[in-house]
């Protein structure tokens, strides 16, 4: 086995000489991709209750009651795995591309809507 | 002769993940390693039950972080197989595409903890920038930089663009290029030979017999490797087991370096034989009966048991992972070498602790 | 040099080392491809760490570390006096026994651990450190310092061997990799932070403090290898360090056992083939 | 000045005696007594300057001693017949023909030759006063001693008799200038030490004994071939008149050599230094006083004594190389052990090699340095011994891995120690300016500079492990002051004292009696002198501001210690065990297995390096290499 | 007087030292932490350094959920962080146990032991996110200083 001498140093001095690979984060923010699943927002006016996402929520962070037309939303318990956004049958639930930001305590996310009169009720 | 027992990890920087070994030293000669785990056992297993399938790709991606995509697709398989669900061939492909992205980026991250458990900073960071790369193509390709989530029962939810196929390509290229120019000074350099050539030894049949799998039974000459079994894809590609010789770290650092170019090679090859076509079906029902499916993780064979009862809830799920059929090839490793080295050696087998704990 | 001339230097010394080690944080990160921390990073820290809680796992610990800053400091100050080389190096191991005997009063084990490989380190070292002051007193007759600036050659020339055992020491003592053994200065390590794992808060502060009065001592040695030309050894001083910054980015941390084989073989050998030129030359 | 000589011979010669008669409770106080009687004689003797050092007393004891030397060796001769042990046998049997064949050609058998000089002063005054302290600090030890073996067979009435001797034995030695009287002191010195290696009668300490008398025997045979060669050369038995008259050849080198040899006997030196390693099985008292403080200094002694004889020869490197190997050697091997009279031992050997390295080096500086490591090497040493016989009866052990967190068990006894270790390896201490003086002197001597490198670096070794081992202590204990008998604290206070406070005042000792002594031999120690110039030691080559560097240390240690009583007012905390759970109780964590664990560390001793029968195996042919070079260089 | 306590704050706010903490990931969030560190996040930039001694650090960052054995661990470990300190949850599981949270071994999130002072939610959350999470610590640090907390 032969050794060179200092194979890595050749790395070194052309990382000195060329660009910096750091992503100059808070001064510069990159453009996100199209298709990361970042925040989880409801347009709640489109949304009709049907407990979809609920049902389909790994993380069990969405309740929703359907008689208050409540859309209730826990994102500290959220894994942003987008199986909600796949189930929802009107499309109303999107992941943003932002990522969501640190904060200083937990909060749930109550969206009021009117949930869609049922039939009996029309009755 | 009194002894120094040293209380490694759990919180230990030069272990990323907490667990426990009880070592006695001697003159910092390693003469007993008791292990010691469950800092990071969650009881997923039994999620199972409260759960349903479709629910537990989830669960079984974060059995682990590094390789998630390597669990959700041997548990997707693994059902479908007890479901008679065939899944459509692009689907596969798709599957082994990012399966062994997932490969690389597990083995760019070993790399580069394996540098820094001997002091090698630099060469840390030169790998971890590297594998930003894969990262990236995880995120614009399937939303998340980590944690992907593209398997379901049936296929997966994401395709791969034309424009998508080529810049992978064009990445891949460049992560190339990048990776030999580092060969040498893993290869060659004289104090990396020095802290991992002889540490850490494990012939053939210790090998076998005490079960090791993945690279560190690569390492010692034997050619084992699951995706043989031609699960997802791999029945189409074309490849052979990297093996190494000495069974020391230096070889499983080697075998880790030479797989991932052929991880690049089957990518190419998955990615100019992939078919056009759906990417999932509809699965209907629920599965019944007991299977185990098995598939190559970056750290070797994952096992997984199902029994299922025909309910939407899973009766026993069971992982065994592989590093916890590497625990006690390390145990072994551990006893007799300096206290300088344990880090390498515990590394050498690119340990993973909370898919061992689950 | 007059006196109060002396002084200023010995009272700006420790700013020049803290930028010193600011460019040396920099510079690391520019060969690692980042950004890296501003100049005056170790300053920051230094403050930081004055301000914060210190947590006591031993009391001696406090003792130690100003005894540890206490030697550093006289070491330095010895120094700028241009005394007697020799005695400056003697005072100089005032402070690492004492930064030793911190490490060793915590039952940590890890403390502990750092203790017994910084023993090691120190013995790898002293011998080199005193073939290298031997060496310049073959060349000028005099241990004391004040002779070195009579010369008109540079010391350099007739002891670079000498030269490359004082930088094999002064990778030790800046705890660089390859020789980042009891304690390393970032990196991570299978020993936690070596002898400082147990020194806290302010503690810390004064152990860094100490630290960076111990560089002036061996950066000062470095210089006065081209001590006929203020210019000359400044670039010297700079070229060496900048060579050490490179090695630490560019090898991995060996094992003290390694060290200790080839600073007593290989150290001592090439010390006695530049010994014996001087003494037939 | 006669009758101060008088006494300081048959004070303890009759201490002895009465000890010896009267029961041992009575007989307590009498050595300490004599022993403060000889100290006040040897300060007043010390402050003496202007005497005529050479005195011829009227008394005449010298056909006295020939009979006493003569059945002193038929006394070696019979243990060594009842023991069957030939070396012994053939060692003494040839020492009493050729004692026989001197005592014969001698025949204007001169009369009590005696020389007090300046370092016969030093000697006295060091001797005397740190026997003192021993035996203070032998009465509380000797008495738990003996309940702890519950040694019948011993007394210890025996012992100080046997010690009492031994001081006796030692003034004589220092204070006589006539050459078969030296060497009849000599052998009371190696008489003393083997009635006291096998005081305890156990099986260990016989054979070590044996051992002892073995070696020293030997040690005594090369001292008689060395000066009946001397006598042949140049027919005079005065030391003085040798040291100053004869004339220097190739064979007379030799047969100094030969006396050179007695010497490292007796110091210990390699290949010799089995005896005193084995003599630790002794009393610490015993190890104390003989083995460490003063008894080995008799080997130093004669050579400082002949120094002057040999300066500038290659003779002289010679011995200059074997005690830089010596020094360097038996600092390796003090390295693997754990028992800390064996490192104590070792250092001893160690130290000593250093002063017989500067002796060889032969330069007025490197005489200088001798005599401090000399001077202060005995105060500390004694400290250290008596530090050790402290906590070893506490303990019940001598192994250093029992003395970890010593600071818990015995407070004060363990700062005492660890200051004692401080004192051997950091500046501005007496060791220290000796070392600092030893390496500048050498620095000529490229070989041996860098043998004093390495061995001064692998003392700070172990000597900086040791006093860290010491320095911990276990969390929640309360500690508080050990209580001991007045009479073990006591001398270890003022020998604290002592290894802190003279070398502050090492610069008049300097300039009283080490400069004059020099400048008695001016035309061979010529230059570099050392000066002294506002408390600081100043030559061409170095300076050592002694005074400043003390005022520093001290307001230093002041400083330090004003933080340490701040950080004291804070409750502890615990370590840092990788943030395992914290056995709020005790002190410890909790393993994974749900076992306590007190934490458990231990020096690296390096055994597969330094206990490996190769390395000593390598020494010990090395130092006869050197040993042959040495007799070789006596030749040239 | 004032400009030691100028200087002081200057330090705490440019120099957060970082202790990481697994308390039962799975790797995302920690891999994503180290992430930070490394060139490309590098967040050296700001001074922080991973020291992996609690007796150094200032930001204590744990990620994962907390188990029955962890728990007095990670006790532990706060403990021993000399003050000012700031507690740093990263990632759903040790925001909440996130998907874990039923499941048998698994108390919650890192609330439950320690008070946290900041949550970064994501599962694992991005580079970006822990480096802000970072920035916002520092304020939080210069507070806990402003507020006489020396
Ligand atoms: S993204 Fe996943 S975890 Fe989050 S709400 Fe939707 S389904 Fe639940
Ligand atoms: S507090 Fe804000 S950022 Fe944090 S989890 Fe809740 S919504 Fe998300
Ligand atoms: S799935 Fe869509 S429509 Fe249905 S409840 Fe959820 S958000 Fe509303
Ligand atoms: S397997 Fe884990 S979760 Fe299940 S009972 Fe045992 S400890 Fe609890
Ligand atoms: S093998 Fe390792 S990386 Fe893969 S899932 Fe298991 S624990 Fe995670
Ligand atoms: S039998 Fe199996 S499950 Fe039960 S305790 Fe033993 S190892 Fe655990
Ligand atoms: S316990 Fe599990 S891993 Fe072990 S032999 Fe049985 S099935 Fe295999
Ligand atoms: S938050 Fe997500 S990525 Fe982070 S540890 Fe938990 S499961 Fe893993």
């Amino acid at each position: 086995m032969e050794y060179k001498f200092p194979p890595f140093l050749t790395t070194v001095l052309t990382n000195l000489l060329k660009r910096k690979s750091t992503r100059p984060y808070p001064y510069q923010k990159r453009a996100p991709y199209p298709e990361v699943r970042g925040i989880l927002k409801n347009q709640v006016e489109k949304c009709i209750f049907c407990g979809s996402c609920s049902l389909k929520c790994p993380a069990n962070c969405i309740e929703i009651n359907k008689q208050e037309g409540t859309w209730q939303y826990k994102p500290y318990l959220c894994i942003l795995c987008g199986n909600c956004e796949a189930a929802c049958p009107v499309k109303c639930l999107t992941h943003t591309t932002d990522f969501p930001l640190p904060c200083l305590e937990k909060k749930e996310i109550l969206l009021k809507g009117t949930p869609p009169k049922r039939k009996q009720d029309k009755k | 002769m009194p002894k120094t027992i040293i209380p490694f990890g759990p919180q230990h920087p030069v272990l990323p993940e907490p667990l426990h070994f009880s070592l006695t030293v001697e003159d910092e000669i390693v003469q007993e390693a008791i292990p010691g785990f469950g800092y990071v056992h969650r009881g997923l297993e039994k999620l199972c039950e409260i759960k349903d399938i479709h629910k537990m790709i989830q669960v079984v991606e974060r059995v682990c972080g590094i390789c998630s995509k390597i669990h959700a697709l041997c548990y997707c398989e693994g059902i479908e197989q007890m479901m008679g669900v065939e899944v459509p061939p692009r689907a596969k492909y798709l599957r082994t595409i990012w399966s062994e992205l997932h490969r690389m980026h597990s083995h760019l991250l070993w790399l580069g903890l394996f540098a820094d458990s001997f002091g090698f900073e630099s060469l840390f960071y030169h790998f971890w920038r590297i594998r930003e790369k894969i990262l990236d193509i995880n995120e614009k390709t399937a939303g998340n930089r980590i944690i992907v989530s593209v398997n379901i029962l049936g296929g997966v939810k994401r395709d791969l663009s034309t424009e998508d196929q080529k810049w992978i390509l064009a990445e891949l290229k460049e992560i190339e290029n990048k990776l030999e120019e580092v060969k040498d000074t893993l290869f060659k350099d004289y104090t990396i030979s020095k802290r991992t050539k002889g540490k850490g030894i494990l012939s053939a049949e210790e090998a076998l017999y005490l079960g090791a799998v993945g690279p560190v039974l690569r390492a010692s000459g034997v050619a084992q490797d699951c995706r043989q079994l031609q699960y997802a894809a791999f029945s189409e590609l074309d490849f052979e087991p990297v093996i190494a010789q000495e069974g020391d770290s230096f070889a499983r650092m080697q075998v880790r370096y030479f797989e991932l170019f052929q991880s690049i090679d089957l990518i190419r090859q998955a990615l100019s034989k992939i078919p056009e076509g759906p990417i999932s079906v509809k699965v209907k029902g629920y599965p019944e009966g007991e299977n185990v499916f098995r598939v190559e993780q970056p750290r070797g064979e994952v096992f997984y048991y199902f029994k299922a009862n025909g309910s939407k809830f899973l009766d026993r799920l069971r992982i065994r992972t592989p590093t916890f059929a590497n625990v006690p090839a390390l145990a072994k490793m551990l006893t007799g070498i300096e206290l300088a080295d344990v880090p390498v050696v515990i590394l050498s087998i690119d340990p993973c602790i909370s898919c061992t704990e689950r | 040099m007059p006196m109060f001339l002396k002084l200023f230097l010995f009272l700006l010394s420790p700013f020049a080392i803290g930028v010193i080690l600011g460019i040396d944080r920099k510079l690391t990160a520019y060969l690692q491809s980042r950004i890296g921390p501003p100049i005056f990073q170790p300053f920051y820290d230094l403050f930081k760490l004055l301000g914060k809680e210190s947590k006591t796992s031993d009391y001696w610990l406090s003792f130690c570390a100003y005894v540890y800053l206490c030697g550093a400091i006289t070491c330095a100050f010895l120094f700028f006096l241009q005394a007697d080389l020799l005695l400056i190096f003697f005072v100089q191991a005032v402070g690492s026994i004492f930064l030793v005997l911190g490490a060793f009063s915590v039952s940590s084990p890890f403390s502990q651990i750092g203790g017994q490989r910084e023993l090691f380190q120190i013995i790898a070292y002293e011998p080199l450190l005193i073939a290298v002051i031997v060496g310049i007193y073959l060349v000028t007759g005099s241990f004391e310092i004040s002779s070195i600036y009579k010369l008109n050659y540079p010391l350099l020339a007739k002891l670079p061997l000498l030269f490359l055992i004082l930088t094999f020491a002064l990778t030790i003592k800046l705890r660089k990799s390859p020789f980042d053994i009891s304690a390393s200065h970032h990196a991570h390590q299978e020993i936690v932070r070596g002898v400082f794992t147990e020194y806290s808060g302010s503690y810390l502060a004064i152990v860094e403090l100490a630290h960076w009065f111990e560089l002036v001592f061996i950066l000062g040695l470095i210089s006065l290898f081209w001590a006929n030309s203020f210019f000359m050894s400044t670039i010297l001083v700079f070229l060496t360090y900048f060579l050490e910054i490179i090695v630490d980015n560019i090898t991995s941390r060996l094992t003290w056992r390694f060290m200790l084989k080839n600073a007593w073989s290989v150290g001592i050998i090439l010390a006695l083939i530049n010994l014996i030129w001087l003494y037939k030359g | 000045m006669d009758i101060y000589i008088l006494t300081l011979l048959s004070i303890p010669l009759l201490a002895a005696l009465l000890v010896y008669i009267v029961p041992f409770s009575k007989a307590k106080y009498i050595p300490i007594l004599a022993l403060i009687t000889t100290s006040i004689i040897s300060i007043k003797i010390f402050n003496l300057n202007n005497f005529d050092s050479q005195l011829n007393l009227k008394f005449n004891y010298s056909h006295l001693i020939t009979v006493l030397d003569f059945i002193l060796l038929l006394f070696f001769i019979k243990k060594g017949w009842e023991n069957k042990d030939k070396p012994i046998l053939f060692f003494n049997i040839s020492s009493l023909l050729l004692l026989l064949f001197l005592e014969l050609k001698i025949d204007n058998s001169p009369n009590f030759l005696i020389n007090i000089d300046n370092i016969s002063q030093i000697m006295l005054l060091f001797v005397n006063i740190i026997s003192l302290f021993i035996f203070i600090h032998a009465i509380p030890y000797m008495q738990k001693h003996r309940e702890h073996f519950s040694l019948k067979t011993t007394s210890n009435n025996n012992f100080f008799c046997i010690l009492l001797l031994f001081v006796a034995g030692m003034n004589g030695l220092i204070i006589t200038n006539h050459l078969l009287h030296f060497y009849f002191f000599f052998e009371i010195t190696t008489l003393c030490s083997y009635l006291l290696i096998g005081h305890d009668r156990t099986q260990e300490a016989v054979a070590n004994s044996l051992l002892a008398l073995r070696l020293n025997s030997l040690g005594g045979l090369f001292f008689l071939i060395g000066s009946t060669g001397l006598y042949f050369i140049f027919p005079s038995v005065d030391i003085l008149k040798i040291v100053q008259k004869a004339p220097v050849n190739s064979l007379f080198l030799l047969f100094l050599a030969y006396i050179c040899l007695a010497g490292m006997v007796k110091s210990a030196q390699l290949p010799f230094q089995k005896w005193l390693l084995g003599a630790m099985v002794a009393p610490t008292p015993t190890s104390a006083l003989l083995h460490s403080s003063t008894m080995v200094k008799a080997g130093i002694y004669l050579l400082l004594r002949f120094s002057p004889l040999f300066a500038n020869t290659f003779f002289s490197t010679t011995l200059a190389l074997c005690g830089g190997f010596t020094f360097l050697a038996t600092a390796l091997l003090a390295i693997g052990q754990d028992n800390a009279k064996k490192v104590l031992a070792y250092s001893t050997i160690s130290n000593l090699g250093l002063i017989i390295a500067c002796i060889g080096i032969n330069t007025p500086a490197s005489i200088t340095a001798a005599l401090i490591l000399t001077f202060f090497h005995a105060f500390n040493k004694a400290l250290l011994f008596l530090c050790i016989g402290t906590i070893e009866q506490k303990i019940a052990s001598r192994n250093l891995e029992d003395m970890r967190n010593l600071y818990t068990l015995m407070p004060l006894t363990a700062i005492i120690t660890v200051f004692g270790a401080i004192a051997m390896i950091l500046p501005p201490f007496g060791m220290l300016l000796g070392k600092w003086m030893a390496i500048e002197s050498s620095a000529q001597n490229i070989l041996l500079v860098l043998m004093l490198a390495l061995g001064s670096a692998v003392t700070v070794l172990y000597w900086a492990r040791w006093a860290g081992l010491f320095m911990g202590y276990k969390l929640r204990e309360k500690i508080k002051l050990e209580s001991q008998s007045l009479l073990t604290r006591i001398p270890l206070l003022i020998l604290l004292l002592a290894v802190f406070l003279l070398p502050a005042y090492s610069p008049w000792l300097y300039q009283e009696k080490i400069y004059p002594f020099i400048l008695t031999y001016s035309h061979i120690w010529k230059n570099n002198l050392y000066l002294l110039l506002g408390g600081s030691f100043q030559n061409s080559f170095g300076s050592f501001p002694l005074f400043p560097l003390f005022s520093l240390a001290i307001l230093g240690f002041f400083i330090a210690h004003y933080f340490l009583l701040k950080a004291k007012r804070k409750p502890l905390e615990i370590p840092y065990f990788s943030g395992l759970s914290i056995d709020k109780s005790s002190f410890g964590y909790v393993n994974p297995l749900g076992q306590r664990v007190i934490p458990k560390t231990s020096n690296y001793y390096l055994l597969q390096v330094i206990e490996n029968s190769k390395l000593a195996l390598w020494i010990d042919r090395l130092s006869l290499i050197f040993i042959l070079l040495f007799l070789g260089g006596g030749l040239r | 007087m004032k400009f030691i306590k100028r200087l002081l704050l200057t330090g705490i706010k440019k120099s957060p030292w970082l202790l990481h903490f697994d308390c039962g990931s799975c790797n995302g969030c920690d891999i994503e932490t180290l992430a930070v560190l490394t060139p490309v996040y590098d967040a050296e930039r700001f001074g922080v350094i991973n020291v992996g001694n609690p007796k150094h650090a200032d930001i204590f960052l744990v990620t994962g959920t907390v188990n029955r054995k962890n728990q007095e661990i990670l006790n532990n470990l706060y403990l021993q962080i000399p003050e000012p300190k700031v507690i740093l949850a990263v990632g759903t599981c040790a925001l909440s146990g996130g998907i874990f949270a039923e499941a048998p071994n698994v108390i919650g999130g890192v609330d439950k032991i320690i008070p946290v002072d900041i949550y970064i939610p994501g599962c694992p959350p991005k580079p970006e996110a822990i480096l802000e999470g970072v920035l916002k610590s520092v304020e939080l640090l210069e507070d806990k200083v402003k507020n006489g907390k020396i």
